[in-house]
């Protein structure tokens, strides 16, 4: 299309992969440390339980540089990640992981309704069929539990594409690497005269973020006919 | 051989028993609220008790002094609940193949026996309540379990439906797998247990064969019809006309045809207030079945009932009369008399093989 | 040979023409990347790939050379700007004095500013009012928003009355008049300093050099910067 | 007066029934999945029907013509649903007073038939299932229904407590509320009936009064067991050893106390396995009920047994026998012969007040 | 405390005011929205769930502006309201308005996440009881999605005490009004050693956050035991 340049395309792209990534990247941690929160008591839950929420409550812009101070390549964490290979600074890898950190909450939040709505009558049910603690919970638990593992993840996924304090203060805002769609729109409105950029970006953002949601609401029924009747 | 001994506390409940089971079919009776559901969830894994042990031939499944408390699902069992508890979303036939670990030799008869057949592609949602049931049934025995434990399995039945899942849980009794039954039903106690356990308010009441707890006259947990004498007879010969001659202590009875072959021992239940006595032998009646005996007791019930126990050569047979009748035909201890049992009044259900 | 520069947000539109001249020139490719000035100056301290570093402000260049990050000898302040009081209505000049009634001009309503303590455009704000001796009178007037763009929108949306904003984006914003400019005195100069980085001089110094080129300046300019390299 | 006209499909299922049921209670019978609930559900409101037409005393609950769908709180209907359906969050009280909108004078009656005054506090979770039924029979019957809906009320209960539970449904039907009960026992049938529907796969295959289907040998929706006459008779005396006497058209049939007064017309339901026949008047037995019938009709059923009407003062009595006793005897149509009832086989189940 | 000065407890104060507010307010249009999107079907279904998840999917920024735009004096809804005395603008009501927003899309998701869970069969037999349709609501299905309720109200207070960049730019940042503990941290990190003062008020900020979510995950467990056995 015309009314895009090609860096906006590119930073549409990157917002999509990295969202799509943060999105698919958390979601098992999300349903372990959402399931672990539920049925789980252990000391440090309410450890566990605050972290998740950490970067719900801390301003975007603190949890990005926290990210910085701790994964940059001068930190001592991020060298030992360098050093084998794992390198999140200023790469799109980095992007999805402070979208991911940023999302994390809504989505644990998100599983964890699910997974204290289902009655254990059912998953005491397959255990004296036979089925192991994790065979319940796979053909069991997780299924019971999809509705809210699918708005776990659309809330990431939405998250992921608007996230930006975070983002742009760890892994800074380089085209192609770093550049996500709310990256650029801060940099549109930055300057004068880019609101009209900026509203194009937005515009394209919606769309996005609608077409997931739309997918993700069709999911949903399939999922809910599928146990309903 | 099944032992348990278990403790444990609910607010206003206690549930207290110490039991052995011999192999074969236990039957929990007891009323509503009694602790029958509890007890099974105890031996299942789903209810630690407080205190107390439970041992599966030798095998300890729970033991609060060593700790040791083994998860439902190294148990071996198979559950029947009373609230059905099927998979929403899985279908009828995932439901039935849940716990069968890919094998399920038996599928298509249980299918067939349960009438769930056009069901399979289903899912759980929009069964009927005895479709649930049904369902429930075959997904407990689809599981090869080496113990069932089911919770008023057929309570939602109508009862040409009972009587065909009847016979399967003889015949499983009969394979040698322990089996733990709860029912409100003295039908199904007299037709399948081979041990009965009456629950009273989480206490032990009374135990024994089912033909202690059902003859005994003291006991009547289940209401005045349930008391009864069950006897053991011999399939002597299947008769042209449908009937199957028995041998009871050498006096025939009839019945209409029983499945079992010439020479085994079968076991049929007689209820009290479905035998008539006589002084004379009666001659000219539609009733086959005349066993003669002499009374052992006569002791009145409450109301206007008495209930004589007879001793005949089939064993002990109980009547139920009206004290009125009992003084009209002068009946007392040591009197010699015939009871009378129409040949229909032994009702299907209650025919087990022994 | 590709060359990263992380820039002033506010600099981009700017930098932007620059980068593509340059590029059509020596064929190197420019990588720029704008976020606020603090951001910026906290990742090259953190190890960022980056080569040349324009700064809206001296105090973050100045933590930068502290840090021993910057090459030495390649810093110098490349832009300057004018800070302008705005207003939402259009209306005559006003004359920035000690007498100036900005509590009267404001009629109850707020005086939009950047951060007074932390963002560039809010420092200068604070600075020139507090030299006039308008502060104390202003002061519990201010909104103060995280970013000279933010404050212009205050302003343009009607929400502030007035607002003190750069030069630069007033320039582009019809929805606000410029009321008055305030004498480059009565502040500490604006500058954006520019600097390549330790170890990238290889790739920063030639594009450094290309911003002091003629067309270069021209660019800026007609964005509405002062250029003050030689 | 309930009209129900109505279609539903279901996929592999078609409920489509026409049905005009008079005051009282009706029973709805039939074999597990045949469309009782669904029928329930549709005249409760929760299942809207593809086509047809729900009146109620001539309220039009429903016609799809008129596109007219009242919804279920404007029905006015106590439902008591198979599954319970208990509130969780709420007390068992809570639960009780629900629907009683603040008023329920017969708070403490319903509790302590129902015997669930130790379970107030508590909430449904931990309540065992018989427990939860009878909270789900007391809301419905607190919300002081002018028509209750009861899909098998009694399945998960033992006998004493459905002997309780079942006089409260006669007093209900007999104060005019009418009623559509679901049962797979034909004691309840008998004993409860005003009007019974027999359902086989959505459609209706019968409908009638109790005597009428349960007296119908072709009809054994129930089992064999469930054939019988039930016969109305006046209740002439009590006597001081605990007998009621009946007279049964000028016939004197002797039962356990009734409750009824004397004067007073009662059901009582003589199950055909449970009678005896003999060509001569039989003395010295310890029945004391035997009428003086002529057989008007005998049919060999399948399997050994006939069935045999008989033409008594008191109605039409119906007897299962064994063929070979039938010809034994030389019964035939036209031949004059005595049935045999023992007293105490007359179950107390099946006397209901008429 | 010494650590901390006056005008930074103003701002956590008003920090706590605003989310507060915010989460209150907001629960029962939050509710009324999760209600109509899980069970209702209307023409518009679809575009008022992705009016609800937009301020999650573009950056905090653009919400601001967005609002700025809709509400300011000059706009003709602003001056509406301005009209009958409701005003936004740089008030801590517009900080309030601007977090409650922010956080909506979480606590419309987990409620009805919750309302979806509930079994219509338990509604049902309110409804043959009499009960109409809000009285089903107000006792039985209420009551039930509590949990939901409650996680979607812990989610929108965490959001409203951690968000900047919509209230910064909707209401910019005037100490005593609008000035949050977010816009506070902010401003420190924007000046060179400005960390340390930043991490104090970050700490202040993790404390509230963590006492709210501990009352929270007690509330829950109080309402879950009650629904329990
Ligand atoms: N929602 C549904 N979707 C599909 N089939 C249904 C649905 N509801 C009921 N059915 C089918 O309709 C038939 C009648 O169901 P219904 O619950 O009315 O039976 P019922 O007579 O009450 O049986 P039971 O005695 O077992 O409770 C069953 O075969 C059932 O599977
Ligand atoms: N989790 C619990 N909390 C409190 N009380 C309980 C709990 N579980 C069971 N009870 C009580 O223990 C008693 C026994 O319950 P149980 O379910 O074992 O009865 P049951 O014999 O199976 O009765 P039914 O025939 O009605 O199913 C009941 O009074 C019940 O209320
Ligand atoms: O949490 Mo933010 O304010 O979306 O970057
Ligand atoms: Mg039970
Ligand atoms: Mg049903």
């Amino acid at each position: 299309m015309d009314w895009l340049g090609p860096q906006e395309w590119t930073a549409v792209a990157l917002s999509l992969k990295v969202s799509f990534w943060a999105m698919l990247a958390s979601l098992p941690i999300g349903v372990l440390t959402a399931y672990a929160l539920a049925r789980w008591r252990f000391p440090g839950r309410q450890m566990l339980n605050g972290l998740v929420h950490l970067p719900l409550i801390l301003p975007p812009v603190v949890t990005g540089y926290l990210l910085l101070m701790t994964l940059s390549p001068r930190a001592p964490l991020g060298a030992a990640l360098e050093a084998v290979g794992i390198i999140f600074a200023f790469r799109w890898t980095g992007a999805a992981l402070a979208a991911a950190i940023m999302g994390f909450p809504l989505m644990v939040r998100a599983i964890r309704l699910s997974i204290e709505a289902v009655d254990p009558k059912l998953e005491e049910a397959a255990a004296t069929l036979g089925a192991s603690r994790l065979k319940v919970f796979a053909t069991i638990t997780l299924p019971l539990i999809l509705p809210g593992v699918l708005t776990g993840a659309i809330l990431a996924f939405a998250k992921a594409m608007g996230e930006f304090g975070a983002t742009i203060t760890f892994v800074s805002n380089i085209p192609g690497q770093t550049q996500t769609l709310p990256s650029a729109i801060y940099a549109f409105l930055q300057v004068p005269g880019g609101e009209a950029s900026a509203l194009r970006l937005v515009a394209v953002s919606i769309a996005v973020a609608m077409a997931a949601l739309a997918l993700s609401e069709w999911l949903s029924r399939r999922v809910a006919r599928r146990v309903g009747a | 051989m099944l032992e348990i001994r278990l403790q444990h506390r609910f607010e206003g409940f206690q549930l207290d028993v110490d039991l052995a089971l011999p192999p074969g079919l236990t039957v929990l009776f007891g009323r509503s609220g009694s602790g029958k559901s509890s007890l099974i969830k105890a031996v299942a894994g789903l209810l630690a008790p407080d205190r107390g042990r439970i041992v599966l031939d030798g095998r300890v499944l729970f033991d609060d002094a060593q700790g040791l408390n083994l998860p439902p699902h190294q148990r071996g069992l198979g559950v029947i609940f009373q609230e059905g508890r099927l998979f929403p979303h899985l279908t009828v036939r995932q439901n039935l193949l849940y716990g069968a670990r890919g094998r399920a030799p038996n599928l298509d008869r249980v299918v067939e026996m349960l009438g769930i057949g056009e069901l399979l592609a289903r899912r759980p949602g929009g069964l009927s309540g005895g479709e649930q049931q049904r369902v429930a049934i075959g997904r407990a025995l689809l599981s090869g379990p080496g113990v069932i434990l089911a919770d008023e399995p057929l309570a939602a039945l109508d009862e040409p439906r009972k009587a065909e899942i009847l016979p399967y849980f003889e015949y499983l009794r009969n394979q040698s797998c322990p089996i733990l039954y709860v029912t409100h039903s003295p039908a199904e106690v007299a037709r399948l247990a081979t041990h009965v356990v009456v629950l009273d308010a989480g206490q032990v009441l009374r135990q024994g064969t089912a033909s202690e707890i059902l003859g005994d006259p003291d006991l009547v947990p289940a209401g005045i019809r349930s008391v009864g004498a069950v006897l053991e007879v011999r399939v002597a010969r299947h008769h042209e006309d449908g009937l199957t001659e028995l041998d009871a202590g050498g006096v025939p009875l009839f019945l209409p045809r029983v499945a079992s072959a010439t020479g085994t021992m079968i076991r049929i239940r007689i209820a009290a207030q479905e035998v008539i006595l006589s002084r004379t032998r009666p001659e000219g009646l539609s009733a086959l079945n005349i066993l003669p005996g002499t009374i052992d007791s006569l002791r009145a019930g409450e109301g206007p009932g008495a209930l004589v126990a007879l001793s005949t050569p089939a064993g002990r047979v109980l009547a139920r009369v009206t004290r009125r009748s009992a003084e009209t035909l002068g009946l007392a201890e040591g009197v010699e008399c015939f009871a009378v049992v129409k040949t229909v009044a032994i009702a299907r259900e209650d025919i087990g093989r022994g | 040979r590709d060359v990263t520069v992380f820039a002033a947000a506010s600099l981009g539109t700017a930098l932007e023409e620059i980068a593509r001249a340059y590029e059509a020139e020596t064929g190197d490719h420019v990588t720029a990347s704008y976020a606020g000035s603090s951001v910026l100056a906290r990742q090259i301290e953190q190890g960022a790939p980056a080569d040349v570093f324009l700064s809206a402000n001296t105090d973050w260049m100045d933590a930068l050379e502290g840090g021993g990050l910057l090459a030495p000898g390649t810093r110098r302040d490349l832009l300057g700007n004018a800070l302008v009081l705005v207003s939402a209505e259009p209306g005559t000049p006003v004359t920035l004095t000690a007498q100036t009634d900005l509590p009267a001009l404001l009629a109850g309503g707020k005086l939009a500013m950047a951060l007074v303590d932390s963002v560039p455009a809010g420092i200068y704000g604070k600075a020139a009012l507090t030299s006039l001796g308008l502060w104390s009178g202003v002061a519990p007037s201010v909104a103060q928003s995280d970013n000279v763009r933010s404050t212009l929108a205050l302003v343009a949306t009607g929400a502030a009355p007035f607002g003190i904003v750069y030069a630069t984006d007033a320039q582009a914003e019809p929805r606000v008049h410029a009321r008055a400019t305030f004498p480059d005195d009565s502040h500490p100069p604006i500058t954006y300093p520019a600097a390549a980085l330790t170890g990238h001089e290889q790739a920063g110094l030639p594009f450094l050099t290309f911003l002091a080129t003629p067309q270069a300046r021209a660019m800026f300019e007609r964005n509405g910067f002062r250029v003050l390299a030689e």
